[in-house]
């Protein structure tokens, strides 16, 4: 950690925070959250977690900001007056933030301080991730090995919550008919844009690049940092891109509705499997080094590095699904005929 | 000097994190508490990310030559993997819930034609 | 090859400075935004080129790769980032903002 | 040179915050959408300075690459936000709003 910039950066960090909330626009309170999404990775990559720098970068550029105006789009950008009875209401917010506030604060008295080597976390569990990852899987990248494959039960829970998120997305807005009956019409009269040539020629060379570099993420995540969950935000912020700068229709001929959900499924039951595949062969769910017998050349230990690839691939393949998924439900509300 | 350097990380994660409480608490949009939601979502990362960082470390990847002798691995030297692992994944189920979350941001706008919390407390009454 | 580091590192913060101080200082969007479009692209390319160059001060596969990348990463920008002016300055012209004229009109 | 760097990165963090300026106080959205492109392109620069200062740019540079890439998405997608809410009609606008004004 460098604490020159540390203490610039947070600084910028509370700043932004504060106008997101004041700020009486909601199109600007999400475009501040923008802002506030590239300062959150510098943060995170001035700490040394780079592994997390990078799936804000993806997430925070591609994905979360998208979904908020596309949100806003399609309800209002306007924030109402308020009521005089509003009154009380903030009053006992602000007491009841300042309470917890207070709690955190005499809890912080106990903490050991910012950056010291020896505190409780990083000596009981720790040290063995760092001193036996290349040893027992041959993988430099500590974060890849230990999301994968030490605690790999738990990332395909994690897994299956997006995928469930996915699912609930589909399930409140998704309308497969044309006309719905507690359905009110639309707050605006959605003119058709007219197509920007430069945007689209400029959006036309990026894809290509944009989704071999996911790919280069996904297969790379061993050595540098990146992994499944970053390389499928890339993908599917790639195919957000498409259906920003060209048509809605014109993505949903490459990658269709049912494809997509279909996909999401592979990527959970890809990331299953193999665990499956584990338990077959005689070993534990999710324990790769039986796979050696399996894989041809390999022996144990680059056994688990092979496993945590195709694991990483589920993810991403999942991932991606799942984020074109959530971005065509929102900005179509559900009804997949026109967006942004 | 060092008590404001070994300190600030805390105080500003507990700032957030009483912006976001606010922000869900108080304010009347619905969006806008969505962000506030968001907001507290980060603030929870800062402090697991404080608590992985070390003085003096370099990130969580080690650094191996092709064929360097392997030294030994000093462990004060690496930052904390296990933080950035579980907030790695925290945030890509942020994203999950932020479209969960606006998704039912739609579906009430759907209903009611309103974002407005006490708009719609009236309809419903 | 430390010094024009140095300077290429300085001659891009001069770029940004003047950039910012046009962005605070102009007085209508699109001044603003002539200031914010060209400033941020040359000292963004100015200070990458210093870091490519840090970067490759020892020649080797290793550093060829990164200051590769890094020029990569200008070859990008100057991509999207004359495109993103492009699109915002469309969207404030179909959006009705009113170019900045001598005669004081009335307060907006 | 170190030190060099850490300054540029502290100067850099320094004009943010009078880019931030712009962003917050920005009188219209357009504005804030400009002064966040801006700070996104610094954004990029950023990380390779950290990267050059942990002296390990090759596991940092993927990063700003990412950033680089995706910078605009949010840009092209707000600017598109503009097209299509040019001629909008309002009348989906809760009771107590005035509406019309923009």
């Amino acid at each position: 950690m460098i604490w020159q910039l540390d203490l610039s950066i947070l600084t910028l960090i509370v700043i932004c925070a504060f106008a997101t909330i004041m700020v009486k626009d909601l199109l600007s309170a999400a475009i501040i959250f923008g802002a506030y999404s590239f300062l959150m990775c510098l943060l995170w990559t001035e700490m040394g977690a780079v592994d997390v720098a990078f799936t804000e970068a993806s997430v925070g550029a591609g994905v979360s900001t998208v979904l908020f105006i596309a949100a806003i789009y399609q309800t209002t950008r306007k924030v109402g007056v308020r009521k005089s009875g509003r009154l009380l209401t903030k009053a006992v917010a602000l007491v009841a933030t300042l309470i917890t506030g207070l709690v955190l604060l005499i809890a912080e008295a106990d903490f050991p301080g910012f950056a010291n080597p020896f505190t409780p976390a990083s000596l009981h569990l720790s040290p063995y991730y760092i001193t036996q990852t290349l040893h027992d899987t041959n993988v430099p990248n500590i974060v890849t090995s230990v999301l994968a494959d030490y605690r790999g039960f738990d990332t395909m829970f994690e897994t299956a919550v997006i995928f469930t998120a996915g699912l609930a997305v589909i399930a409140i807005l998704r309308r497969f008919k044309k006309e719905d009956r507690c359905d009110i019409p639309g707050p605006y009269v959605i003119s058709e844009a007219h197509p920007d040539t430069i945007i689209r020629f400029i959006a036309r060379q990026l894809v290509p690049f944009i989704q071999l570099f996911a790919l280069y993420v996904v297969a790379h995540g061993h050595h540098s940092p990146g992994g499944g969950f970053q390389g499928g935000v890339i993908l599917g912020a790639s195919f957000i891109l498409l259906a920003i700068s060209f048509d809605f229709k014109m993505v949903l001929g490459i990658m269709s509705e049912r494809l997509n959900i279909l996909l999401g499924n592979i990527g959970v039951l890809l990331y299953a499997g193999i665990g499956f595949l584990c338990l077959l062969l005689g070993a534990n769910f999710l324990d790769y080094s039986i796979l050696s017998k399996v894989l041809p050349a390999t022996d144990t230990i680059m056994a688990r590095s092979h496993g945590m690839l195709g694991i990483e691939i589920g993810v991403a393949i999942a991932v991606m699904a799942i984020v074109i998924s959530i971005y065509f439900n929102i900005v179509s509300r559900g009804k997949y005929d026109k967006g942004l | 000097m060092q008590s404001i350097i070994s300190d600030y990380n805390y105080w500003v994660y507990i700032l957030l994190m009483m912006i976001g409480f606010y922000a869900m608490l108080a304010k009347n949009n619905l969006i806008k508490k969505v962000i506030g939601m968001s907001i507290f979502q980060t603030a929870i990362i800062i402090f697991y990310v404080s608590i992985g960082a070390k003085e003096h470390a370099t990130i969580p990847i080690i650094a191996h030559g092709h064929g360097a002798v392997e030294a030994a691995i000093d462990v004060a030297h690496y930052a904390n993997p296990l933080p950035h692992v579980l907030m790695l994944t925290a945030i890509v189920v942020s994203v999950g819930t932020l479209g969960v979350a606006l998704a039912i941001c739609l579906g009430i706008h759907r209903r009611y034609n309103s974002l407005e919390e006490d708009e719609i407390e009236e309809q419903l009454q | 090859m430390d010094i024009v580091v140095i300077l290429l590192t300085v001659a891009g913060l001069l770029f940004f400075f003047a950039t910012t101080v046009g962005l605070l200082r102009f007085p209508d969007f699109y001044s603003r935004m002539h200031a914010a479009g060209k400033g941020d692209t040359l000292s963004s390319l100015l200070m990458l080129l210093a870091l490519a160059l840090y970067n490759f001060h020892e020649a080797n596969l290793a550093n060829l790769l990164v200051a590769i990348k890094i020029l990569l990463i200008v070859v990008f920008i100057f991509m999207a980032s004359p495109t993103a002016t492009h699109a915002i300055t469309d969207a404030a012209f179909e959006s009705g903002v009113k170019p900045w004229t001598k005669e004081p009109e009335e307060k907006s | 040179m170190d030190s060099f760097l850490i300054a540029t990165g502290v100067a850099i963090c320094l004009l943010l915050l009078l880019t931030l300026h712009r962003t917050i106080h920005g009188p219209t959205a357009i504005d804030r959408i400009m002064a966040v492109n801006v700070i996104g392109t610094k954004t990029t620069i950023l990380l390779v300075i950290i990267g050059s200062i942990y002296h390990r740019v090759d596991m940092f540079v993927d990063i700003a690459l990412a950033y680089a890439l995706l910078n605009f998405i949010v840009t092209v997608a707000a600017s598109r936000y503009f097209h299509h809410s040019k001629n909008l009609t309002s009348r989906g606008y809760g009771y107590r709003f005035k509406g019309g004004d923009d």
